[in-house]
């Protein structure tokens, strides 16, 4: 019952939502607030729950729909609601002065509603449909803000309906062989398919999670619609929905599958799951290079969705206890700090008028001191250093190429973090060191109310750091549930006998190495600072417009790496698109106006039905 | 080119006709569900024309749709030549008087040759579209000769409309009083007189004064 | 000799049928269009009479008594007939209107010109 | 008293009566259709239990006479008929204000009725007469708007369609030629006693195909669909493309499954379905101008899913080409309608001109924004039910060749996706470029909502409703569409119901 209740209130409460803004813009709000909140508290309910109900049956496919909650839906489930959550509060004053806002919390609390359908479901029939729902509600939200958004949104609509129409060539098939859609028959079902099926369904259906997912030659729409969309919708798309490829992955790899399975498929010394580290790797290093030659600030959080999806594509095809952990530890991690990032860029953009090129920025250290801690701490972790939460998973995943003889992923994925470093300092020197520019003098910090949830995400990046044992938990009972050995854990990390970790040492030899570094700073001469002009100009007089801030960033760096990273993939689906169009347009010549062709077409058609029928 | 294309089309579907054809050899007896009406059509319609009981009888939804067919069509030139110009009727020339006499005197006569073969469809080769034809060349006859005495169209739309209320309306009756849709729940009478075969004179004769004030429209709305 | 006196109604029937659609299919002013429409409608009536046709047949009509049923010809065709000439004057009659107010759009009855709307 | 024939006799003579009441004659199909819409909602559970046949004419039992079959297919499509009718005259008070509009309201009652007869008649010729009705009454009213591409579009569609009607008729003669008789069970019977072989047979089922494909829009034969489409008032392109293909359709699917059971034809039509898919959507993508034609063309892809369905031939692939027929009709004639007053507010039926419509007549855009998901087959809306049950119907078929086909269906829906959010985005996130040029007619504030004229709206929300209604409980339509189904692969029962009673 308590799952209907969750789809009845994301559902309802987004139209209610709706309606209310016909009334007051507050009232607006304050649902907005009270249903994404309901969703959180409802869904904590539910933990270790194992809930399994029909809610609704299809009459002419037979078919019963049902909901059900276990440890991996709820995972993803509290995920959602709490990225949910905190994007509403972010929204109510980054959205203040926009308009159609009835539009933007209505499609927002839909999304979020839809999310939560795919992952509650227990059969494919209602995952497809809430999946669908979820890509044509995103679409609509993607292409809000106009302008470069409705390219970005019908390049997402197009590659989300070629992903989505595979699955449900999968989900069908699988519908007509075996007369059910129910997760848990068809698993046991698909135990005894030969071999061929498999990889059919296999491929096929990853094809959708691929495209959602991003990952590399299908990665094109990504960029665009996280770039283009309002910040706190980038902040859930890539923290959340670009996430339900790897729920889709998951779930048809491992519990639909199976291990055994999985590991009977080889073709030769190819596996299914070589390839798709391999895509993984490339993911990581392509990702990561594009993201340093990035001058916008979105466009490089966006590009490092991209990248750390194959960090957990790597961790979690190798079926290892420690690989699986850190997979999906990633997912949570990548969820926290991707958000983070984006509410940082976000209210930079607020605050700034728009700005997003980060060129044009410096120096609002000052002028905005908490962002910058969020900034800081969300970039350290999408780097990995300890004491965050990124460092366990990446950790984890390390461990797992490297004990597992992968030597070329392991390398890839170290490629990846140099990238990330750099493209990580960019963006924080750029925006928040250096010069401050003239017409920022004045800026404020983000509204307060902006700052809420940047807080509550940094103090989370932390305490995962330093306490993994907490989310760790949950996740090996995810494991548990699809008879993966599960990695022990305790609360500082992992236990000595399954490959130690133990944060509070790292938090121990960090305080002290810390404390070191500022006695010898204590020790050294204190800095002297000095005007500009001093070392730029020799002391002659330079119009502030023409000071030189920090451009061309990496430069040399740039230079060599921008030749290989032409995105190939994404012109080549360019082409395709526009040899589609030439073909319509071809095609639509067959109607050329006269009608004595089109009396010849019908005379045409009855000698043709003639003539076969005499001859065949 | 184009013509060798449509003669090779031409050709083919020829060929199938022709085999087709084979099974259905010309003049031979090969009737079936119209051996039953020659053999019972006056018995169950009281109409001696075969045709004409079939017609109305037997087929008389097909007949309501004919006739719904050209009221569509006379709507349908209303439609398409709305807000047409009205620009030669001024500049016609009179008629000569001989042909204006002629006109004047034959139109009543034709009038009169019209009805009385929708009246006596039941009897004789003939019916309700034939007569209405013969009214609507009458018609013709006098916007050719005498111009100026036009009838106005709105008596055409009445007429029209009437005429298709009394065929839809007959029908009810007999779905009320026979059961069925177009039923003849008029008495029969004895067959080849005049006042026979229950309700198709009346319907023959709705149809006639429809189909000649829809023809007459057509003309009309045609010479405008 | 005796397969064309045989068929001779379905040879002239299928005859003005063809005849009709060559001319849909390759001329080019409207009229001789609706014209070979009507050639294709004609043709088309003459075969359902002729289906119905008994060799030596006479009308379905009793109008006088000691006519002999087995030698009436099939009165359906014939009625059928009545109902498809009806549809033929009408579809004649619209073409015809609807060729008026063309000429006055386009001042020009030429199929091969009158093609504005296409692909 | 509920006789079925009461559907085809009551709106005839109310449309005799409608140019009799000169100003009243607007609100006469509104009735009319209403009227038919409770009395076939009546007739449902009677005819669910069991097909009511009719006798007309003296009631001599068939094939002695005319009859109507209101089996549960009949009555069907007659209640969608009468549904979508209904709700477009109710529009079209509105939006018919200039011309002969009384000979407008008449003429499209008649073309219902039309439409009404092609169901539910059992009786070829009878069809064939019902056809006509239909097909010269749509002539006139494409033609209704007196401009020149309503004119064009007429004597094309009028040329196309007599020789097509041509056609039919031969098929009929060639039919009685053999049996001498004209009801359909009676023929179907026959048929199924004498050799399948026969090339009269054959030669007579191309020329059904034939001539009942170019109403029903099957690929070569459709190119009167997109210039009537477009250049018909929007009223009547609904219409149009709602009803007056579907009865096409419906003839096809009448023809090959109960006259001739043609099962080793089947692939065939199926194939032919997967060809006029392709087309129509292909050419929907290429046209980038013309909103109307671009929805005419996406019907013609549409009447290709659902022949290509009606081709799977076996109860589920049947089930879902009506289902989707049901679909589309909704679907479509809404998207008709809403864009014909976004059409006569903007003043143009240029694409690039609805930008931005979407805050000033927001309800019309939201509605056709539903529609468009409906077609594309996005659930929640009805177009997912009906696209999932023929795709599963597809691939149920277990043959290759079907599978093949359901791939292209799935490649044609991305299409029809990429074309639909070209609209859809225009509507919403394009800024209107030039405010004077949104602004023709009515001297509209720029900055205003102009939305259309309530009665004109109710119509389109009913629709958008019901397509919402239908995607999240499809039960609501499935009960009766399951019998039709059923009822269109039972031949033999469909023999023995109507030739049994005597």
């Amino acid at each position: 019952m308590i799952l209907i209740t969750i789809l009845l209130i994301a559902f309802g409460g987004a139209f209610v939502t709706y309606l209310a803004g016909k009334i007051s813009g507050k009232l607006r709000n304050i649902l907005a607030v009270l249903v994404s909140l309901a969703l959180v508290v409802l869904i904590s309910l539910i933990y270790r729950r194992e809930i399994s109900r029909e809610y609704y049956t299809l009459p002419f496919l037979n078919l019963k729909l049902i909901l059900m909650s276990n440890p991996l839906s709820w995972f993803f489930a509290i995920i959602i609601a709490g990225i949910g959550l905190l994007s509403i509060l972010y929204s109510l004053e980054y959205m203040k002065d926009k308009e159609r806002l009835d539009y933007y919390y209505f499609t927002l609390l839909f999304i979020n509603a839809s999310m939560l359908g795919t992952v509650i479901s227990g059969d494919l029939l209602s995952f497809f449909i809430f999946w669908e729902i979820m890509s044509w509600s995103t679409y609509l939200l993607i292409s809000y803000k106009g302008g470069k958004a409705i390219a970005a949104g019908l390049k997402y609509i197009i590659m989300s309906i070629i992903g989505s129409l595979a699955m449900l060539l999968v989900i069908i098939s699988l519908y007509s062989r075996y007369g059910t859609m129910e997760i848990s028959a068809i698993a046991s079902y698909m135990q005894t398919a030969s071999i061929g099926y498999t990889l059919f369904i296999l491929i096929t259906s990853s094809l959708s999670f691929v495209i959602i997912n991003a990952f590399w030659p299908l990665h094109t729409w990504l960029p665009d619609a996280h770039a283009e969309a309002v910040s706190p919708f980038s902040s859930v798309l890539s923290a959340v929905l670009v996430r339900k490829g790897i729920y889709g992955l998951y779930l048809f790899m491992y519990v639909i599958l199976g291990l055994n399975i999985l590991n009977k498929l080889h073709v030769g010394f190819i596996s299914f799951s070589s390839v798709l580290c391999g895509i993984g790797a490339v993911t990581i290093v392509f990702a990561a290079f594009t993201a340093l030659v990035q001058e916008d600030s979105k466009r490089i959080l966006a590009w490092s969705t991209v990248g750390q999806g194959g960090y957990m594509l790597l961790g979690i095809v190798f079926a290892t206890a420690s690989g699986m952990t850190g997979g999906m530890f990633h997912v949570l991690n990548h969820c926290i700090y991707i958000a983070l990032l984006f509410f940082v860029a976000g209210a930079i953009e607020h605050r700034t008028g728009g700005i997003r090129n980060i060129n044009e920025l410096g120096g609002l250290i000052k002028r905005m001191p908490v962002t910058f801690i969020a900034a800081l701490v969300g970039i350290s972790g999408l780097i990995g250093i300890p004491l965050t939460n990124g460092f366990v998973s990446k950790w984890l995943i390390y461990k797992t190429l490297i004990l597992g003889n992968h030597p070329f992923l392991a390398f890839a994925a170290f490629v990846g973090t140099w990238g990330t470093v750099l493209y990580g300092y960019k963006f924080i020197h750029n925006i928040f060191l250096g010069q401050l520019p003239e017409k920022y003098k004045h800026i404020k910090e983000a509204p307060l109310l902006m700052q809420l949830p940047m807080i509550l995400l940094t103090v989370t990046v932390i305490l995962f750091g330093v306490l993994p044992g907490i989310p760790l938990r949950v996740i090996s009972a995810i494991q548990r549930q699809v008879a993966l050995p599960p990695l022990q854990t305790t609360l500082f990390g992992i236990p000595k006998e399954a490959g130690e970790l133990n944060m509070i040492n790292v938090l121990f030899a960090i305080l002290i190495s810390c404390f070191i570094v500022w006695l010898l700073f204590r020790r050294a001469a204190k800095s002297v600072p000095v005007q500009q002009d001093d070392s730029y100009a020799a002391g002659s007089y330079v119009p502030k417009e023409k000071y030189h801030y920090t451009v061309n960033f990496y430069n040399p760096l740039s230079k060599m790496i921008t030749p290989y990273l032409r995105d190939v993939a994404s012109l080549f689906y360019l082409n395709i698109a526009r040899g589609t169009q030439r073909v319509c347009n071809i095609i639509r010549r067959v109607y050329v106006g006269e009608v004595g062709y089109y009396a010849m077409y019908i005379v045409l058609f009855l000698a043709f039905l003639i003539f076969i029928q005499m001859f065949f | 080119m184009r013509k060798i294309i449509s003669l090779i089309l031409l050709g083919i579907v020829c060929v199938g006709i022709i085999f087709a054809l084979y099974s259905i050899p010309f003049g031979k007896d090969k009737i079936k569900v119209g051996k039953h009406y020659i053999y019972n059509g006056i018995k169950e319609t009281g109409a001696v024309n075969i045709v004409t009981s079939v017609v109305l009888n037997y087929r008389g939804f097909d007949t309501l749709g004919e006739v719904t067919i050209l009221f569509i069509a006379a709507l349908g030139l209303g439609v398409v030549l709305y807000g047409k110009k009205k620009k030669r009727k001024e500049g016609l020339e009179p008629a000569s008087l001989v042909l204006y006499t002629g006109c004047r005197f034959l139109f009543p006569l034709i009038l009169l040759f019209g009805a009385y073969i929708f009246i006596h469809g039941h009897l004789t080769p003939g019916g309700g579209f034939q007569g209405g034809a013969i009214i609507a060349s009458g018609f013709l006859l006098s916007y050719l000769g005498c111009p100026r005495k036009w009838i106005s169209k709105e008596r055409f739309n009445i007429t029209e409309s009437l005429g298709g209320l009394v065929f839809v309306i007959m029908g009810l009756i007999g779905l009320t009083i026979g059961g069925y849709f177009l039923s003849n729940f008029l008495p029969k009478g004895i067959a080849n007189t005049l006042f026979s075969a229950g309700i198709i004179p009346i319907l023959y004769c709705a149809v006639g004064f429809k189909v000649g004030a829809e023809l007459a429209g057509i003309i009309y709305n045609m010479i405008e | 000799m005796n397969f064309l006196s045989n068929n001779i109604y379905y040879i002239g029937c299928f005859g003005l049928i063809f005849i009709g659609l060559y001319i849909v299919l390759t001329k080019k002013n409207l009229i001789k269009v609706i014209i070979g429409i009507n050639f294709i409608d004609t043709g088309v009536n003459l075969f359902l009479i002729t289906i119905g046709y008994i060799r030596g047949g006479t009308a379905p009509i009793f109008s006088r008594p000691g006519l002999n049923p087995e030698r009436m010809v099939d009165p359906i065709p014939q009625a059928l007939v009545l109902t498809t000439i009806v549809i033929g004057v009408s579809v004649l009659a619209l073409a015809l209107s609807l060729a008026i107010r063309l000429y006055h759009h386009y001042g020009t009855l030429n199929l091969r010109k009158i093609r504005e709307l296409k692909w | 008293m509920l006789s079925p024939v009461l559907l085809i006799a009551i709106p005839l003579g109310f449309s005799f009566l409608a140019p009799l009441l000169k100003k009243g004659a607007k609100y006469i199909p509104p009735i009319a259709m209403l009227f038919n819409l409770i009395l076939s909602i009546l007739l449902v559970p009677q005819v669910m239990r069991k097909p009511i046949i009719v006798l007309l004419g003296g009631g001599w039992p068939p094939p002695f006479c005319i009859n109507l079959v209101a089996s549960p297919l009949g009555i069907l499509l007659a209640l969608l008929i009468s549904l979508v009718g209904f709700l477009v005259s109710i529009y079209a008070i509105a939006y018919i204000k200039e011309g002969a509009t009384e000979k407008y309201h008449t003429l499209y009652l008649l073309l219902l009725t039309g439409a009404t007869g092609i169901v539910l008649t059992g009786d070829i010729f009878n069809l064939f007469v019902f056809f006509e009705i239909l097909c010269i009454s749509s002539y006139a009213l494409v033609a209704y708007n007196g401009d020149k591409h309503g004119l064009e579009s007429a004597v094309k569609y009028l040329i196309q369609g007599s020789i097509g009607s041509s056609f039919i008729l031969i098929g009929i003669a060639l039919l009685y030629g053999l049996f001498g008789t004209l009801n359909m069970a009676d023929i179907a019977n026959n048929i199924s006693y004498h050799s399948l072989q026969s090339p009269t047979l054959y030669v007579a089922l191309a020329f059904f195909i034939t001539g009942f494909g170019v109403e029903g829009a099957i690929f070569p034969l459709n190119a009167w669909l997109p210039d009537a489409h477009s250049s018909a008032p929007s009223t009547i392109s609904a219409i149009l493309s709602g009803i007056a293909i579907k009865t096409g359709v419906y003839a096809i699917a009448r023809v090959t499954y109960t006259l001739f059971s043609a099962k080793g034809f089947m692939i065939f039509i199926a194939t032919i379905g997967i060809i006029t898919l392709l087309i129509g959507e292909m050419s929907a993508l290429g046209q980038k101008k013309d909103i109307k034609r671009m929805l005419a063309y996406s019907s013609i892809g549409q009447i290709g899913l659902i022949i290509f369905a009606f081709g799977i031939a076996t109860y589920y692939g049947i089930f879902g080409a009506l289902f989707q027929l049901v679909n589309h009709a909704l679907a479509k004639s809404l998207l008709f309608l809403a864009s014909g007053y976004m059409i006569y507010r903007v003043g143009s039926k240029e694409l690039s001109a609805f930008e931005g419509l979407g805050k000033k007549m927001p309800l019309s855009s939201l509605v056709f924004t539903i529609g468009a998901f409906s077609l594309i087959g996005l659930p929640p809306f009805a177009g997912f039910m009906s696209k999932i049950s023929i795709i599963s119907a597809g691939i149920k078929a277990n043959n290759t060749a079907l599978f093949v086909f359901v791939i292209i269906v799935l490649f044609a829906t991305i299409i029809e996706g990429c074309y639909f959010f070209r609209v859809v985005q225009n509507l919403y996130f394009k800024k209107s470029r030039d405010p004077a040029h949104n602004c023709v007619r009515d001297g509209c504030p720029t900055t205003q909502k102009s939305e259309m004229p309530i009665s004109a709206l109710i119509p389109i929300i009913i629709l958008a409703l019901l397509i919402v209604a239908i995607g999240i409980y499809p039960r609501l339509v499935t009960g009766i569409i399951e019998s039709a189904a059923i009822g269109l692969m039972d031949k033999v029962g469909y023999i023995h119901q109507i030739l049994g009673i005597f």
